[in-house]
C-alpha cells in the first residue's frame, strides 16, 4: 500500500515540474477569446470574436482611430477620406501605393505582390458572390449601382465570372476606385471599415480552394501561416508590412494616461500575439489571475472579488498592479414581443409587464449595478440619445402596473396565457427570465423560459415562431440607425427587426432620416424617432451595459474599444514591468 | 403457510450485510423525501425568497441561499424529486422492453433472436451521449424527454442480460417437465423461466437508477435537462459559476444529495447480486 | 480463423446499416431548416433555396439516408455548418489531443484497477477488501462537473500544481495539461472497473482447478498471478476492448473545461451550434470504431481462450 | 502410533461456521493409513469423508473451517501443528490428491504437459525442459496414447478417464508417500473405471505409497481396499480389514449399505434398505425374516397383457453445422433405427454408457425432442406425427422422470403449486381445494409428510425431491412413465428406498416404465426385460438374467466383467 502511495506522489511532482517555464524576453502578449474562432473568410466573420481575429491579419480601406471618441474614421490602406459627390452617390478613394501582400505559397516564387485596386473590386465580388452565401451580404445588399444585378445573374451559371465590370465599382487606374450608389448611404464607409469587407487576394483564393479559410494572406500586421483547429493561435509579426506609425494624438486626456508615449513610433510595437480560447468562465478567471493571459474580460459572475462598490479595484489585485477598465458599451438588452401575436399588440399589456420588472434588483445581480437602464432604443454615446429624456414605463411601479394589467383587459392576470420567452442556453440569460418571471409573478403574470442554442434561437426569431424573445443588440458601426433599424418595418424577420414592429409614421421619418449625413439635422430626426418609440414600448427596453476589463500592469496602449478589431496592432509590452511583477503570481 | 421462499431467504442474507442494510434505508429515505415533494407537502415553495442573494450557510439557512436569495435546501429537496423520477421513469421505460424482448430472444432463437441482438447491437453502438441528446433534441426539452432518453438507452442491457440468463434456463429439466406435463411456450416463459431470472432485473435497475441520475447533470450542463424545476443538474450547472466567487453551498448541497443516494444504489446493487444470485452464493 | 473472420465482418453489414439508419432518424430528420441559421441576418428566400440545394437537402429521404451510409465507409462528411471547415479534416486535427488525453487516463485507470481488484481478491472478505470497494464506490458516486470544478480550482489555481487549462502539442508539457483531467478520468472509471474485475476474478477463484492447483502445493499468490488472472484475463479483455471506441470521443466536459481542442470538445461546440453534420460524424465514427472494436475483441476472446473452436 | 503407519489421525474434529450456526462436519474420528496400504473409506454424501481428507490435505478454507481438536500424524510429524509455508512443501509432494470432476480439474487454459511439470518444477526446482521431458515419461506410464503430442493438448480436447490419467500423472508427479483419491472414478463410465483403478493399483505398486481412497460405492471398496473405515454422519462407526467387514459387518449401519446395493446375481423382489437395519437414531432392528427372502421374478407369471408401447426404426439425428454460413454438414444419429415392443405393466430397462443415445430415445418416445423418422405406436395408435391439442392429451397418459433432482423443480414454486400445475393445465378437479387434496394424496403416497405442502424445493434433500418428481408425475395417473436415470444421483441407502417406491407405485396404479440407467446391476433388478445400446442401437435385448447368465454380445460381456463385484479380495500378502 505504501509503494502506491510513493509511486503517486513521485509522478505528480514530475508532471508538475516539466510545465513550460515562461520566458520574459520574448517581445509577446497573451490574450484570451472566449468563443471558438471558425476560420479566417472575412466574408464569414459573423461573430465579433472572429472578427477580432481576422482584423489581425486582415485589413479595410478605412479604420476606426484607436484612441479618439466618440469614435471617428481614418484612413487604413485608403489614401485618404474619400472624395464624395455633390449627391452622395459617388465616393472616389485612392489606396496608398506600395502594400504587399503576405508572402505565401499563392503568389510567384512565395512573395506577396503589391495591393491593386483590382484586389479591393475582387473583395467586395466575392461578398456578393452567389456560391458562398456571405453572412455579411447584408452589408452592401442593394446599395452599389450593379451589384444586386451580377449576383442574380451568377445565381443560375455553374461558377461565378469575376471577370464582368460593374457600374457601380469602377476602376479608374491600379490604385483608385470610384464606388455608384443606387442611393445615399452615409453608412458606406462604416462597412468598409467592417471585417467583411476586408481585401484579400485571388490568387490565395484559388490557390487554396477549399483550405483559404484556414490560410489568411492579408496584408495586416501580423501574419498566420496556417490556422490549426486547436485552443492556441500563435500570430507572428509581418516581416513586409509597410510602415505605419502610432497615432500622435488621441482623445483629451490620453496622454495623461500614457497612451500616447509610443506616439510616432512604427506599429506594430510586439514580435508575437497568442490567442487562448477559453470558454468557461471560471478557467478564464484563473489564468488571468496566474497570469497566463495579460487582458480578460471580467465575467458577470468574478466581479464581485474583482471590483468594489462597482468603481474601484479590490486591493489584492491593485496590488499586484492590475488596472481596471470601465467603459460604456454601444448595446442595448431586451425583451422583444413578437408584434405579430394578437395578445401582444396590446400596448397597456406591455406597458404593464415593463413597470412590474425590478430593474434595479437586475441591475445588481446581473450586472452588478453597473449598467445604466435603458430609456429607449439608441444606447448613450450616439447621436440622438438625450440624457435628460426619461421613460415614463421604465420605472419599476407594482400599483401602476397593476392599473396598466387590468386596464388591459387582464385584472391581476386573470384570461392571459402563460408567455414563454425564448433565449440562449447559457446559465446566465436563464437566470435572468427566472428573474423576470419572479417579479411578474407579483401581478399574476406567468413567464417561462425557452432554452435553445443560438441557432436555434436565430431559426426561430426569423422564422417568427416565438412569442418573446430576449436578445442584446451591439452596434456594428457608430451610428444610431443601427439600433433605430431594428424597428424599421421593411426590416421584419428574417430581416433585423425580430419583433416584427411597424409604425407607420416612425417608418417615414427613419426614411428622411437615414439619407442625410452625420450632422445636428439628423441626430434631431433620431431623437424624435427615438423618444416617440420608447412610450410605445415594442420591447422591454433592459440595460445599456457597462464592460469591466482587466489588464496586467505590463500590458502598454490598452483603451476599451467597441470596434476593436484593430486595436491589438497598437498594443505594447513593458518587458521589465513584467519580469519583476511576475514574482507575485 | 409459512412462505419462506427464496425472495425471504435472500433478503435475510442481505439483513446481515449491515452496509446493504443502510443503503436500503437511505433508497427509502430518498424515496419519501421524493414523494412528499412531488405532493407538495415539503419544499413546495422553493422559489419563494428566504434572503438576500447567495448568503453563506448559517443557522436559519442550513445551506445558504442561491443568487436569487432561494433555500439551497429547498432545492436540494426538490431535486430529489427530479432525480428520483428520472430514475424510476427510466426503469419503468427499460425493464418492460429489456425483459420481453430478451425473453422471446432468449426463449424462441431463430430469427425473433436475430433480429432482437442487432436491434441492440445497433443500439449500444451508437454512444450513449450522443442518443441521450438526439433524443432531447426531437421531443424538445423538458422532463419528459429527458424519460425517454434514459430509457431509450437503458433497456439495452437489460435485454441482452435477460437473453443471456433465459437461454440458459431454457436448457434445465424444470422446464422440459413443464413441457411433459403439457405446458405451452408461454407457460414455460412466463410461470416458470421469467421468475427464475427476475433476480437480474432488480440488480440491473439499480445499476441503472445511479446511470440515470448521472445523466440528468450531463443533460442540464448541455441545457437539455429539466426546465423550470430545480435539479441537481441545473443547481451544479449553476455552481460552476459561482466557485470561483467562493459559493461553494450549492455545488456541495448538490453534489453530497446526489452522493449519498448513488453510494446507496451502487452498494445496493452488489449487494443485491450477491444476495440474489445463486451461482455466486455464500462467495 | 479467416472463416470466422469473414462471417463476423458480414454480420457487421446489418448493424452498420442500422446505424446508419437510426443516425438518419435522429439527425436528418431532426435538424430542420439550417439555412436560417447559416445566413444570418436578413437573407434572402433566392438564398435560402440555393443554400438547401447546395447541401443535398432537397434530396430524397432514401438518397439522403444512403450519403449516411456513404459517410459510414468513405469518412467524408462534408463541411460544418457553424464554422466551415471540411470535418474529417477538424477530426484529423481534434484526435490527437483527444488522444492525449484519454489514452494514457484509459491505460492507467486500467491498469490500476485491474492491481486494486486483485489485491482485494486476495484478501477477500477482509476489512481491507470492504473498504477500497467502498472507495471505489464513492469516487465514481460524485458528478463529473463537481470533480472538474473543484479540482481545477483547488489543484491546479490553489496549489499551482498543473496548468487550469489549455494545450501544447509538444511532448514533455503537454503532461501538465492533460495531468489533471487525466486524473478525474482515472478517479471517475475506476470505481465500475474494480467492481467488474473483482467479480470475474472471484468467479474464477472458486472453480476446481484452483483446488487442484492449491492440492500441488502452490502459494495462493502464486495462484492467484498465474492460474485465476489467466483465465481472468479473458472476460477482461472483451471488457477493456470493447471501450476504446469511446476514448475517440474523449471526455465532452473535462475537454470543454480544460480548454483541450479535442474530439469531444468539438462535439459539444457542435452541440451548442446546433452543428448537425460534425454531430452526425462524431456519432458515425464513433458507431463504426464501436463495431470494428466489437470484432475485435471477439476475435481476441477466442484466441485467448483456446476452449473455443472456430466452428 | 506404530511405527510403520505413514498417516494416523486422532480424534480429528473439523466444524464449519456457517449463517445458520456451527455445523459439526467430521465428529472426533481416528484411524490409521500403514505403510504401503490402502485404506477405503466409504460413506454417504454428508458422511464427513471428504472433509476429512481436506482436512489431511490443509485445504479446509481458514475462517469458515475450524479444527477445535485432533492430530494428524504423518511420518511422525503433526501437519496440524505446521505452518502454511511447511504445509505447502509436504503438499503435492509427499501428499498428493486426485479429484472427482475430471472435466472441471484441470486450468482450462493451460497444456496438459505444463500442468503436470508444475508440481515438478516447484517442487523439485527441475528446469522447464526436464520437467517437461518427465511429464511426458508420466503420461505414458499413465496410459495416455502418443504422450509427446497429447502432452501439448488442452484439458477440453481429451475425455474424462484421459483427463483423470492426467490428474493421476499430476498427483504422482513428485513420488508422494500418500496418495489420496476423493471419489475419482464415481463420474466415469464403468469400463473406464475399471482401468483407472487398475491403473491405481499398478502405480501403488510401483511406488510403494500408501492410498487413502474415498468412495461412496462399495463394489469399488471391495476391488481397491485393504482395510475399510465406514463413516455415518460425521462419526466412524466401524473400521477393519476389508474382508471381516464384508463377511462379518458389526454395525447395522455397514450391514444395510452391504443389504442395499443390487447384485447382478441375486433377483429379489425387494431391496433392503438402511431403515430396515438400524433406526433414525442408530439403535439395531432386528430384519423381519420375510423381508431377507430372496426369489426369483421368474417364478412370478406376468398376465399376458396387451402391447402398450411399439416403437418401430425410430431415428432420431441432430444437425451438425459447419462451413462459412453454419450449413448443415452432416447429421449425428442419436437414434439409429430402434424397434421394440413392451407389454402394459412391464419395465423395460435401457442401459449404456454415457453418448450412446438412451435419453435421447426416451426423449424422442415422449416427442420432447422430434423423431427424424420411424413410427411410435401408443396403445395401437401411431402417435408420431400428432400435434397440438392431441399431444396435449397424450401428456395425461405419458409421463417422464428426470436424473438431477436439483434442477427438475421450479424453485420459486411451492409443493402444492408443482402438484397442482398439471391438473390446472388439463382442467382435471373442479376446484382448488379438490386438487390441494388429490395432490395430498399422492404426496403421502409416495412418503412425504402433507404439512411439507407449502415448502419451496431448497428445504428438501435430493432422495425427498425425487419422491416430489414421482408425485408430480403420477398427478395425471398416467399409464407410462420414463424414469431417465432416476436414482443414478442418489446415495445408495436412499437409492434403494425409490426404487422400492417405484415398484410399490408399479404395482398400484398398474404402470408401465422405461428405466434407463448407465448401472447395470440397478437396471437388472427393476426391469424385466434389459435393452443393451451402443451408438444409438440395441444391440442386445432379453430377460435380465438371461442378460447376466450369458450375453450374447461381446461389448455386453465386457460391461458386465467391468462391474465391481463388491466381494473382498483376500488381503495381499
Amino acid at each position: 500500500m505504501k509503494a502506491f502511495g510513493l509511486i503517486f506522489f513521485v509522478t505528480l511532482f514530475l508532471i508538475s515540474s516539466c510545465s513550460k517555464d515562461r520566458n520574459f524576453d520574448e517581445r509577446e502578449i497573451h490574450l484570451i477569446s472566449p468563443e471558438k474562432i471558425s476560420g479566417f473568410d472575412p466574408i464569414h466573420a459573423s461573430d465579433t470574436y472572429s472578427g477580432n481575429e481576422i482584423g489581425k491579419v486582415y485589413e479595410g480601406l478605412y479604420e476606426f482611430h484607436p484612441l479618439k471618441r466618440p469614435y471617428e474614421l481614418m484612413p487604413n490602406l485608403a489614401e485618404s477620406l474619400p472624395t464624395v459627390s455633390a449627391d452622395g452617390l459617388v465616393y472616389t478613394i485612392q489606396i496608398k501605393p506600395g502594400i504587399l501582400f503576405h508572402d505565401s505559397s499563392a503568389f510567384k516564387d512565395g512573395k506577396g505582390r503589391e495591393l491593386k485596386i483590382d484586389d479591393v473590386i475582387y473583395s467586395i465580388k466575392r461578398l456578393a458572390d452567389p456560391k458562398l452565401q456571405a453572412k455579411g451580404w447584408w452589408l452592401l445588399d442593394d446599395k452599389i449601382v450593379g451589384l444586386n444585378e451580377w449576383k442574380e445573374k451568377n445565381a443560375n451559371l455553374p461558377a461565378t465570372n469575376y471577370n464582368e465590370d460593374i457600374e457601380g465599382l469602377k476602376k479608374i487606374d491600379n490604385y483608385t476606385i470610384s464606388f455608384k450608389l443606387k442611393k445615399p448611404y452615409p453608412q458606406f464607409l462604416y462597412a468598409l471599415a467592417m471585417p467583411y469587407s476586408f481585401i484579400v487576394s485571388k490568387e490565395a483564393v484559388e490557390h487554396f480552394g477549399k483550405e483559404f479559410l484556414n490560410h489568411p494572406v492579408g496584408t495586416g500586421p501580423f501574419i498566420l501561416p496556417v490556422f490549426q483547429q486547436s485552443n492556441r493561435i500563435v500570430y507572428t509579426k509581418n516581416p513586409t508590412f509597410r510602415e505605419k506609425f502610432y497615432p500622435s494624438e488621441g482623445e483629451e486626456g490620453d496622454d495623461k494616461r500614457g497612451l500616447l508615449a509610443d506616439a510616432g513610433k512604427r506599429i506594430p510595437l510586439v514580435d508575437k500575439i497568442i490567442v487562448d480560447v477559453i470558454i468557461e468562465s471560471q478557467p478564464k478567471w484563473l489564468s488571468f489571475q496566474k497570469a497566463r493571459a495579460d487582458l480578460l474580460e471580467i465575467p458577470k459572475d468574478n466581479f464581485d472579488s474583482a471590483v468594489l462598490g462597482g468603481k474601484e479595484l479590490a486591493p489584492e489585485l491593485k496590488s499586484k498592479g492590475m488596472r481596471l477598465f470601465s467603459n460604456a458599451q454601444l448595446d442595448v438588452t431586451f425583451f422583444s414581443f413578437n408584434h405579430d401575436d394578437p395578445i401582444l399588440k396590446n400596448k397597456k399589456l406591455r406597458q404593464a409587464m415593463s413597470m412590474a420588472w425590478d430593474r434595479n434588483e437586475a441591475n445588481k445581480l446581473f450586472y452588478n449595478s453597473s449598467a445604466v437602464e435603458a430609456q429607449s432604443v439608441i444606447p448613450p454615446g450616439l447621436g440622438g440619445y438625450r440624457k435628460e429624456f426619461r421613460n415614463p414605463f421604465v420605472k419599476y411601479d407594482l400599483e401602476m402596473a397593476k392599473k396598466l394589467l387590468a386596464e388591459a383587459g387582464y385584472p391581476n392576470g386573470k384570461g392571459l396565457p402563460a408567455i414563454v420567452i425564448q433565449t440562449r442556453n447559457e446559465t446566465v440569460s436563464r437566470q435572468m427570465i427566472e428573474h423576470f418571471a419572479k417579479n411578474l409573478e407579483k401581478i399574476g403574470i406567468t413567464i417561462k423560459v425557452g432554452m435553445n442554442t443560438w441557432p436555434e434561437l436565430v431559426n426561430k426569431v426569423t422564422k417568427r415562431q416565438h412569442q418573446m424573445y430576449t436578445m442584446a443588440w451591439g452596434a456594428d458601426y457608430p451610428d444610431a440607425e443601427n439600433f433605430l433599424g431594428l424597428l424599421y418595418c421593411p426590416n421584419a424577420s428574417p430581416g433585423s427587426n425580430g419583433a416584427n414592429y411597424c409604425h407607420p409614421e416612425f417608418d417615414t421619418l427613419f426614411k428622411s432620416a437615414t439619407v442625410l449625413q452625420d450632422g445636428p439635422e439628423r441626430s434631431a430626426f433620431y431623437e424624435k424617432m427615438n423618444e416617440m418609440v420608447a412610450t410605445e414600448m415594442p420591447w422591454i427596453f433592459g440595460f445599456n451595459r457597462t464592460k469591466f476589463y482587466l489588464s496586467h500592469a505590463w500590458l502598454k496602449n490598452y483603451k476599451f474599444m467597441e470596434f476593436n478589431h484593430s486595436q491589438f496592432q497598437y498594443l505594447n509590452v513593458d518587458l521589465e514591468v513584467k519580469k519583476e511583477l511576475s514574482k507575485k503570481f | 403457510m409459512n412462505k419462506n421462499s427464496l425472495w425471504k431467504d435472500a433478503f435475510y442474507r442481505l439483513a446481515q450485510d449491515k452496509l446493504a442494510l443502510i443503503s436500503i434505508l437511505i433508497v427509502f429515505l430518498y424515496f419519501f423525501v421524493a414523494l412528499f415533494s412531488g405532493l407538495g407537502w415539503i419544499a413546495s415553495n422553493w422559489s419563494q425568497e428566504v434572503g438576500a442573494s447567495n448568503l453563506a450557510p448559517s443557522f436559519d439557512h442550513l445551506l445558504g441561499t442561491d443568487i436569487f436569495g432561494r433555500s439551497v435546501l429547498q432545492k436540494v429537496i426538490r431535486g430529489t424529486q427530479v432525480a428520483m423520477s428520472v430514475g424510476a421513469a427510466a426503469a419503468l421505460i427499460a425493464i418492460p422492453i429489456g425483459v420481453i424482448l430478451g425473453a422471446l430472444a432468449g426463449y424462441f432463437g431463430g430469427w425473433i433472436d436475430d433480429f432482437v441482438t442487432w436491434l441492440y447491437t445497433t443500439f449500444s453502438s451508437v454512444p450513449n451521449i450522443m442518443l441521450l441528446i438526439s433524443i432531447t433534441l426531437i421531443l424538445g426539452k423538458g422532463i419528459f424527454s429527458v424519460y425517454v432518453a434514459l430509457g431509450a438507452t437503458s433497456w439495452v442491457n437489460l435485454c441482452r442480460l435477460i437473453r443471456g440468463e433465459v437461454l440458459k434456463h431454457k436448457e434445465r429439466e424444470y422446464v422440459q417437465a413443464a413441457g411433459a406435463i403439457g405446458g405451452g411456450h408461454m407457460r414455460k416463459l412466463f410461470r416458470h423461466i421469467l421468475p427464475n431470472v427476475s433476480h437480474i432485473v432488480i440488480i440491473n435497475t439499480s445499476m441503472q437508477f445511479q446511470t440515470a441520475i448521472k445523466s440528468e447533470v450531463i443533460l442540464s450542463y448541455l441545457g437539455l435537462g429539466v426546465q423550470g424545476e430545480p435539479s441537481w443538474g441545473t443547481m451544479i450547472d449553476d455552481a460552476k459559476l459561482e466557485l470561483v466567487r467562493g459559493v461553494w453551498w450549492q455545488l456541495a448541497g448538490a453534489t453530497l444529495a446526489m452522493f449519498f443516494i448513488l453510494l446507496a444504489f451502487n452498494i445496493l446493487g452488489d449487494a443485491l447480486r450477491d444476495a440474489l444470485d445463486p451461482k455466486l452464493k455464500g462467495k | 480463423m479467416t472463416k470466422y473472420i469473414i462471417r463476423r465482418l458480414l454480420y457487421m453489414i446489418p448493424v452498420l446499416l442500422g446505424v446508419s439508419l437510426i443516425i438518419f432518424v435522429l439527425f436528418n430528420l431532426v435538424s430542420g431548416d439550417p439555412t436560417a441559421v447559416l445566413l444570418g441576418k436578413n437573407a434572402t428566400a433566392r438564398q435560402m433555396a440555393d443554400l438547401r440545394e447546395q447541401l443535398g437537402l432537397n434530396k430524397s429521404l432514401w438518397l439522403q439516408y444512403l450519403d449516411v451510409v456513404k459517410s459510414a465507409f468513405t469518412f467524408d462528411f462534408g463541411h460544418s455548418w457553424a464554422t466551415k471547415q471540411e470535418i474529417s479534416k477538424m477530426i484529423l486535427q481534434g484526435a490527437y489531443p483527444s488522444l492525449c488525453l484519454s489514452v494514457p487516463a484509459f491505460v492507467i485507470s486500467t491498469v490500476l484497477s485491474l492491481f486494486i481488484s486483485l489485491f482485494v481478491a486476495y484478501y477477500r472478505g477482509k476489512g481491507i477488501d470492504l473498504f477500497i470497494r467502498v472507495l471505489c464506490i464513492a469516487g465514481m458516486s460524485i458528478s463529473a462537473l463537481a470533480y472538474i470544478l473543484f479540482f481545477q480550482w483547488f489543484f491546479a489555481f490553489k496549489l499551482g500544481w498543473f496548468e487550469i487549462s489549455g494545450f501544447d502539442p509538444e511532448f514533455p508539457h503537454f503532461i501538465s495539461y492533460v495531468a489533471l483531467p487525466a486524473i478525474i478520468w482515472i478517479v471517475l472509471s475506476i470505481g465500475p472497473d474494480v467492481r467488474f474485475f473483482r467479480t470475474v476474478i472471484l468467479d474464477e477463484i472458486y472453480q476446481d482447478y484452483v483446488r487442484t492447483a492449491r492440492s500441488k502445493g502452490l502459494s495462493e499468490f502464486t495462484i492467484l498471478l498465474r492460474h485465476v488472472l489467466r483465465n481472468a484475463l479473458i472476460p477482461i479483455i472483451t471488457y477493456v476492448v470493447i471501450q476504446i471506441p469511446s476514448l475517440i470521443l474523449g471526455a465532452l466536459l473535462l475537454e470543454n473545461f480544460f480548454s483541450i481542442p479535442g474530439l469531444g470538445g468539438m462535439t459539444l461546440n457542435a452541440l451548442n451550434a446546433s452543428d448537425f453534420p460534425v454531430m452526425k460524424a462524431m456519432a458515425i465514427l464513433s458507431s463504426v470504431g464501436y463495431i470494428l472494436f466489437g470484432l475485435l475483441s471477439d476475435i481476441l476472446y477466442t484466441i485467448a481462450d483456446p476452449r473455443i473452436k472456430f466452428n | 502410533m506404530s511405527l510403520n503407519n505413514l498417516l494416523s489421525v486422532k480424534n480429528l474434529t473439523v466444524e464449519f461456521q456457517t449463517s445458520e450456526g456451527i455445523i459439526r462436519a467430521v465428529n472426533n474420528i481416528s484411524f490409521d493409513i500403514p505403510q504401503g496400504k490402502t485404506i477405503g473409506i466409504v460413506g454417504e454424501s454428508g458422511s464427513g469423508k471428504s472433509v476429512t481428507s481436506l482436512a489431511v490435505m490443509g485445504l479446509l478454507q481458514k475462517p469458515a473451517a475450524r479444527i477445535p481438536s485432533g492430530e494428524i500424524y504423518f511420518n511422525g510429524q503433526d501437519l496440524l501443528k505446521l505452518n502454511e509455508q511447511q504445509m505447502r512443501a509436504i503438499r503435492g509432494n509427499d501428499i498428493s490428491m486426485i479429484f472427482q470432476e475430471p472435466m472441471t480439474s484441470l486450468n482450462p487454459v493451460f497444456k496438459v504437459g505444463e500442468q503436470i511439470s508444475e508440481a515438478l518444477r516447484v517442487h523439485k526446482n527441475l528446469s522447464k525442459k526436464e520437467a517437461w521431458e518427465k511429464a511426458v515419461h508420466l503420461m505414458n506410464q499413465v496410459g495416455i496414447p502418443n504422450p509427446s503430442s497429447s502432452a501439448h493438448k488442452y484439458p477440453h480436447e481429451m475425455s474424462g478417464g484421459q483427463k483423470q490419467r492426467v490428474m493421476i500423472a499430476m498427483a504422482i508427479s513428485c513420488d508422494p508417500k500418500l496418495l489420496i483419491a476423493d471419489e475419482p472414478t464415481t463420474a466415469l463410465d464403468v469400463t473406464i473405471q475399471k482401468q483407472v483403478l487398475e491403473l491405481l493399483q499398478k502405480l501403488q505398486q510401483e511406488y510403494k505409497m500408501s492410498m487413502m481412497f474415498i468412495t461412496h460405492d462399495l463394489g469399488v471398496i471391495g476391488d481397491i481396499a485393504d482395510d475399510v473405515v465406514v463413516m455415518y454422519r460425521s462419526n466412524v462407526v466401524e473400521k477393519n480389514h476389508a474382508q471381516t467387514i464384508f463377511h462379518s459387518a458389526t454395525h447395522p449401519y455397514t450391514k444395510g449399505l452391504l443389504a442395499c446395493r443390487p447384485k447382478l446375481g441375486a433377483n429379489p423382489r425387494r431391496l433392503l434398505t438402511v431403515s430396515d437395519f438400524m433406526t433414525e437414531s442408530g439403535e439395531e432392528k432386528i430384519v423381519p425374516v420375510e423381508r431377507v427372502q430372496v426369489f426369483d421374478k421368474e417364478q412370478e407369471v406376468k398376465s399376458e397383457s396387451q402391447i402398450l408401447l411399439e416403437v418401430d426404426q425410430l431415428v432420431t439425428q441432430f444437425p451438425i453445422k459447419g462451413g462459412l454460413f453454419g450449413r448443415t454438414v452432416d447429421h449425428f444419429k442419436a437414434v439409429d433405427g430402434v424397434s421394440f415392443k413392451l407389454k402394459k405393466g412391464q419395465t423395460l430397462g435401457l442401459v449404456g454408457e454415457s453418448g450412446c443415445g438412451k435419453t435421447t430415445l426416451g426423449r424422442s418416445i415422449l416427442r420432447l425432442v422430434e423423431p427424424s423418422a420411424g413410427k411410435i405406436i401408443y396403445d395401437g395408435k401411431d402417435i408420431t406425427h400428432v400435434y397440438h391439442e392431441e399431444l396435449r392429451q397424450l401428456r395425461k397418459k405419458m409421463q417422464i422422470i428426470f436424473q438431477d433432482p436439483y434442477s427438475s423443480l421450479n424453485p420459486r414454486m411451492t409443493i402444492t403449486d408443482i402438484l397442482t400445475e398439471p391438473l390446472n393445465i388439463h382442467k382435471v378437479g373442479a376446484n382448488k381445494n379438490e386438487r390441494f387434496d388429490m395432490a395430498r394424496e399422492l404426496i403421502e403416497k409416495v412418503g412425504l409428510k402433507s404439512n411439507h405442502m407449502s415448502r419451496y424445493p431448497h428445504e428438501f434433500s435430493g432422495g425427498q425431491r425425487q419422491r416430489i418428481c414421482i408425485a408430480r408425475a403420477l398427478m395425471l395417473r398416467p399409464e407410462f412413465v420414463i424414469c431417465d436415470e432416476s436414482v443414478s444421483a442418489l446415495d445408495v441407502s436412499i437409492q434403494a428406498q425409490v426404487l422400492n417406491l417405484l415398484l410399490d407405485l408399479q404395482q398400484e396404479f398398474g404402470l408401465t416404465y422405461i428405466f434407463i440407467s448407465h448401472d447395470l446391476s440397478v437396471v437388472n433388478f427393476i426391469a424385466d426385460e434389459v435393452g443393451v445400446m451402443y451408438a444409438g442401437k440395441i444391440i442386445e435385448m432379453d430377460k435380465a438374467s438371461r442378460i447376466y447368465k450369458n450375453a450374447k454380445e461381446e461389448y455386453t460381456r465386457s460391461l458386465l466383467s467391468a462391474i465391481p463385484k463388491g466381494l473382498a479380495r483376500e488381503t495381499r500378502p
